[in-house]
């Protein structure tokens, strides 16, 4: 039998739900010491997450898709990147934005209907939050593309869901980056559910990360709730890209704990033992005991700064809710670098209906 | 006849499960419409009844619904899809064009194309970007297409009956924010309504009020407003766009003299165009004031804190129906 | 100055040359743009000029075209996109309409979008399907694009460079069946023209006739063989569909009190609807007759046996005007 | 090191360009003989095709995509097939067509500008010509959806180029494919080039066969200039597909011998060498020799048979060439079912515009 091409696909885990480590620190964490400040930012995005939610059930923002459980993977992949590198982000990843300097206000702005919460100064050339699914991975290739035309060393990140990898735009993305070569990182996060679709409706592919081979990536999967292995796929990821040696796909495994987004019900399709059972593994668990475990954390500790972070959190709420709704005008003024003569009728109909005629 | 009165989203669910039940070929695809029932609830419940294998969870992407789909109806099935939000039709664009309103004509009737793809249309219900837009002058200047916007639960159930039983492709858009608005006994007797018809919904002689799918409601409100202050308005709703009932629309704006258009697309080369400019060349001489649009702005809608500013509105529709009164 | 009259294609060829050769961040792709020079040959002799990093052949795939171009615009670059025909932009519809036409509304400015997307346009060549649509309205409805055409080399020349040099993304659609039909001297000086400008191409006091593309040359021998009986017409090319300059469209209109719409996309819901319906608005009484359009009928453009049938022709444009001249 | 999921890909050969075996015959041709009428298809086929050619070139006929070095692989897939089976063609697989049924007054008729040339009597439910790069894969995973839904026990086969393997609808055919499990053969058709892009430019990919793995498919590369290599293909996957096992991706490597079409100049773009040595690889050279080695063919019988293909194609020529234009009404009558009232005066007027008023 001649064989035309052979692969096989790595699997990273390093923690274990348990906190027990498999083998070594990975060369992307050199010192547990490191992983401190990460766990804590993963806290800080937990707080937030949960006040968005009862902020949205109080009325006071639109639909909210909340983040719990992803916490690992979304806060490792932000802290991997290089400022100078660009984000793409689905609709979900507060995590990675928080890590590159997006602010909380930002993101209550945007599921606050207000569109200034896209119009952040850091990170100043990332894209903002992306509702047609995997759209953003092919933008991020032409980002990626960008860099390598110009010969920067820079990276495009972009991350969809499961239920993105099923999106022709992330089998588009995957082979533009194939074919030139560039600096691109698509990473999967794979929580089980797309909505109330699973995984194992979306392909018959056994993982997602072996969709990378239909452009020739680089593949891993990982655990995307064991921290260490997110930033280690991450690193061998981003260097490969910084080298010029190409594109990868990562498949991150977590899980949804949370509704879709607070205008679902998860119930109507998946049961309770499924989400019991994931939160064993959820990221935290692990992550504490063995920070408690190396003495880099105990619960006093951690009770301090959550303190700490809902106060953070409850002063960006307050400078959300505070921020007048914008002038009628806006609708018109960002459409073009100039507004053409054609509009300008337009724009003085709808500011004479305000009376400001 | 249902025991109760429905809305307009229980009237789709409940012609979906009419033919269902009646026409083995039906099935019925799209994201979340299988256990989940839709993310609008349209599907509600068919699962339940008519299994996985005529309702499908399809994987995520609507290149694939709509190649699907396609593919499907040229082998003899009668596919309905759904596509979660009118802001993810976009995708579904070249299948439509290039294969869905082509496959009658290309194989010289050889092979067709009974589709129907429902989209929830339209904006006002303070959902995310992309949740809210009235894109369906996509379509109306594509030959082989249908494109039907129903604005009442009776209505909606006998369009889309009609619509699924057409033999060819028909764009069912959903104004999804009347889903919920009001109720109607909506005989369930799987009667369809025709598709070539503009529908008068109130009579008058002053002036013509034409419109369609969720700003309908405005409409009618703004000629009730009109008849207080003598204005006696006629209100039309278009309900199929294209191919396009245009004699009864003339008709009405040869009696009245007098016409505003509603709708909620930008105005610039939106569906209200076409039936101005069909005015300006059939009933010119019958006009007595410039036909108006009140449409949505020449912009993207905006999210929801301003979304209201930047729809039609009752007092809007009043204020160009005042306008078209002043010439005489 | 060229030394030698061009053709339009040669002017596009030109253009692009100029450009890349003035601004660094101009890169050039799509299928076959590189070694090859494009189908049409319009990007001819570039990749030896400028290199595989300037001249970037795709993959087989519209929609990786348009996402990789709105994704290096939004990163500062000045992509220039080609499509290789009208017949397949459908799957760039998705990324032009969700993200380049919003890229800087949805950022309120801080990432923005100045791309180009080429289109070889239209009828006439004898081509296979789907290499002849006129497809432009799919993009006039949509805020935040441009969208122009140009019917001559200089105007070819002086507007690409206007669209790459413009701050939002433009999609520029070329007139294919006139690419190589006369030859003009066009100065490559780099000067653009506005992109915001109706021309009047010939003055004339009967009657206004609008058109734009591959359809100028008809309507400018219409008005030729009007003149031969009298009938003075004034010919508007309108170039850049939106935002539209509508005042030098009533402007004419006012004067001649007759307008005809010359396109060659289907008629229900064409872009010619919406500057009629604009007429009817704002220059309903200075109007001595309907406004007629001639264009392509509402069916697909049939294959090239029978195409030239379906394209608008210098009689019926001359036989629409003589209608209109009829009123009095 | 933990793997998640490793693959091969295997690659068929059984008929070496010297026309030597590789091995022993394979289950799809258990008898060389049942090669013979196969080869006297691909010979008319290759008659067919230089005259068609030579019809475009005095301007009897419209832009043309040759098909030449392509024989085996479109022949072999269109006998490998079953008649209620159904085919979704790109523009080029005369071969498949002939062998459904296909006249070749059609593909004149259709390349002639005559969409009358898409309406043949048999195969009665395969797709037209597909201009739209790959759509039609994705379209054929719907019909192989609506055989399993209606439990036929029928196959849907599909072909695209190498250039075409890079198109979403082909990602989104083999994605949907996967997650339904259905009766669907994707072939690309691997020829070297899509139009003056090269193979290598296409994709990052080492082979197009593994694109099929980021659906989970059943994936093959194998010799498409070596018929009974593509008969042995198409046996499996075909096979597989009938038992409700799932579809497949088959990656035919052959050789454009030809410009892309008539309207194209390869010579721009591809070196004389490498069309010389594609010419000793292409797939009569080494079925010829094997058939004669056995004893089942001759250079005399050739010569008749030609003669015989000549005679036919001219006939079909002739047909082609006496079919009147359609009257301009076609334009509007396969349209709608019906022609809606909106659309009656426009075809009024066409007929008027005829004096046939
Ligand atoms: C093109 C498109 N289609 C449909 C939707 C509606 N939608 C929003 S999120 C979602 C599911 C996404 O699932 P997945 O990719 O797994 O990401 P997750 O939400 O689980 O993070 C769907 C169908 C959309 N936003 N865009
Ligand atoms: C969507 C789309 N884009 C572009 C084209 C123009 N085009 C026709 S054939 C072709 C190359 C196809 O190459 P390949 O898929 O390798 O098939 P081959 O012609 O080699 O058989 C291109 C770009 C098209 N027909 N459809
Ligand atoms: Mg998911
Ligand atoms: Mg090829």
């Amino acid at each position: 039998m001649a064989i035309a091409a052979s692969f096989e696909i790595e699997y990273l885990q390093y923690l274990k739900p348990d906190g027990k480590l498999v083998g070594k620190l990975p060369p992307a964490v050199k010192d547990a010491k490191a992983l401190l400040p990460i766990f804590k930012q993963m806290l800080f995005l937990r707080t937030f997450d949960g006040k968005a939610i009862a902020l949205q059930r109080t009325g006071k923002l639109g639909t909210y898709a909340a983040c719990l459980g992803h916490e690992a993977t979304h806060v490792g992949i932000g802290v991997a990147m290089r400022p100078e590198d660009v984000f793409a982000p689905s609709y979900r990843e507060y995590g990675a934005q928080f890590a590159r300097g997006v602010k909380p206000r930002d993101v209550l702005m945007y599921w606050g209907g207000d569109e200034r919460g896209n119009d952040y100064e850091i990170p100043k050339n990332d894209y903002p939050w992306c509702v047609p699914i995997s759209t953003q991975m092919l933008m991020a290739s032409g980002a990626a593309l960008s860099f390598k035309l110009r010969k920067q060393k820079r990276v495009a990140v972009a991350v969809c869901g499961d239920g993105g990898s099923s999106k022709t735009d992330f089998y588009a993305a995957l082979n533009t980056a194939g074919a030139y070569t560039s600096p691109l990182v698509l990473c999967v996060v794979n929580n089980g559910w797309a909505i109330s679709v699973p995984r194992s409706a979306q392909t018959g592919a056994e993982t997602l990360a072996q969709k990378g081979l239909a452009g020739g990536l680089y593949c891993l999967q990982v655990d995307g709730n064991d921290l260490i292995a997110v930033l280690e796929a991450m690193r061998r990821a981003t260097e490969r890209a910084r080298k010029g040696e190409g594109g990868s796909v990562i498949e991150f495994m977590t899980y949804r704990l949370h509704d879709h987004t607070t205008a679902d019900d998860a119930r109507r399709y998946r049961g309770e033992d499924e989400v019991k059972a994931a939160w064993k593994k959820e990221p935290f668990i692990r992550l504490r005991k063995f920070l408690i475990d190396k003495k880099l954390w105990s619960e006093k500790e951690e009770k301090a700064w959550i303190e700490e972070c809902t106060k953070k959190v409850d002063e960006e709420i307050n400078a959300y809710l505070n921020t007048p709704v914008q002038p009628v005008e806006a609708m018109f003024d960002y459409l073009y670098a100039e507004l053409p003569e054609d509009l300008q009728g337009q724009r003085a109909e709808a500011l004479a209906r305000e009376g400001r005629a | 006849m249902s025991a109760q009165p429905i809305t307009l989203i229980e009237a789709i669910t409940q012609a979906l499960a009419w033919e269902l039940r009646h026409d083995d070929s039906v099935v019925v695809l799209g994201e979340d419409v299988g256990v989940n029932g839709g993310v609008f609830r349209a599907t509600a419940g068919l699962s339940a009844e008519f299994g996985p294998e005529r309702i499908l969870d399809t994987p995520l992407d609507e290149t694939s619904i709509a190649g699907l789909t396609v593919g499907m109806a040229s082998q003899g099935m009668r596919p309905v899809a759904e596509a979660q939000f009118d802001g993810f039709v976009y995708p579904m664009v070249d299948f439509l064009i290039s294969h869905a309103a082509r496959m009658r004509y290309r194989t010289r009737g050889r092979l067709t194309c009974p589709m129907v793809l429902r989209v929830p249309w339209g904006g006002g219900i303070r959902a995310p970007e992309h949740h809210s837009e009235a894109n369906e002058a996509i379509f109306t200047n594509v030959p082989g297409l249908r494109v039907v916007m129903p604005s009442s639960p009776q209505r909606a159930y006998g369009l889309l009956l009609a619509a699924i039983r057409d033999p060819d492709p028909v764009i069912y858009m959903e104004p999804k924010r009347i889903y919920r608005q009001y109720k109607e006994l909506v005989p369930d007797d799987g009667e369809a309504l025709p598709l070539d018809v503009c529908y008068v919904l109130r009579d008058g002689s002053d002036i013509t009020l034409v419109t369609w799918g969720a700003q309908v409601k405005e409409t009618l409100e703004a000629a009730d407003a009109l008849a207080k202050e003598g204005v006696s308005a006629e209100v039309i709703d278009v309900a199929t766009l294209t191919p396009l009932d245009f004699p009864t629309i003339a008709e009405s704006v040869k009696k009245t003299g007098r016409c505003v258009i509603v709708h909620e697309a930008p105005r610039t080369a939106g569906f209200g165009a076409e039936i101005a400019a069909r005015i300006a060349s059939d009933c010119l001489f019958d006009l007595l004031a410039p036909v108006e649009r009140v449409t949505g702005y020449d912009t993207h809608i905006p999210l929801f804190r301003l979304e209201m500013k930047y729809l039609p509105s009752v007092d809007k529709v009043v204020a160009a129906a005042k306008r078209a009164m002043a010439y005489s």
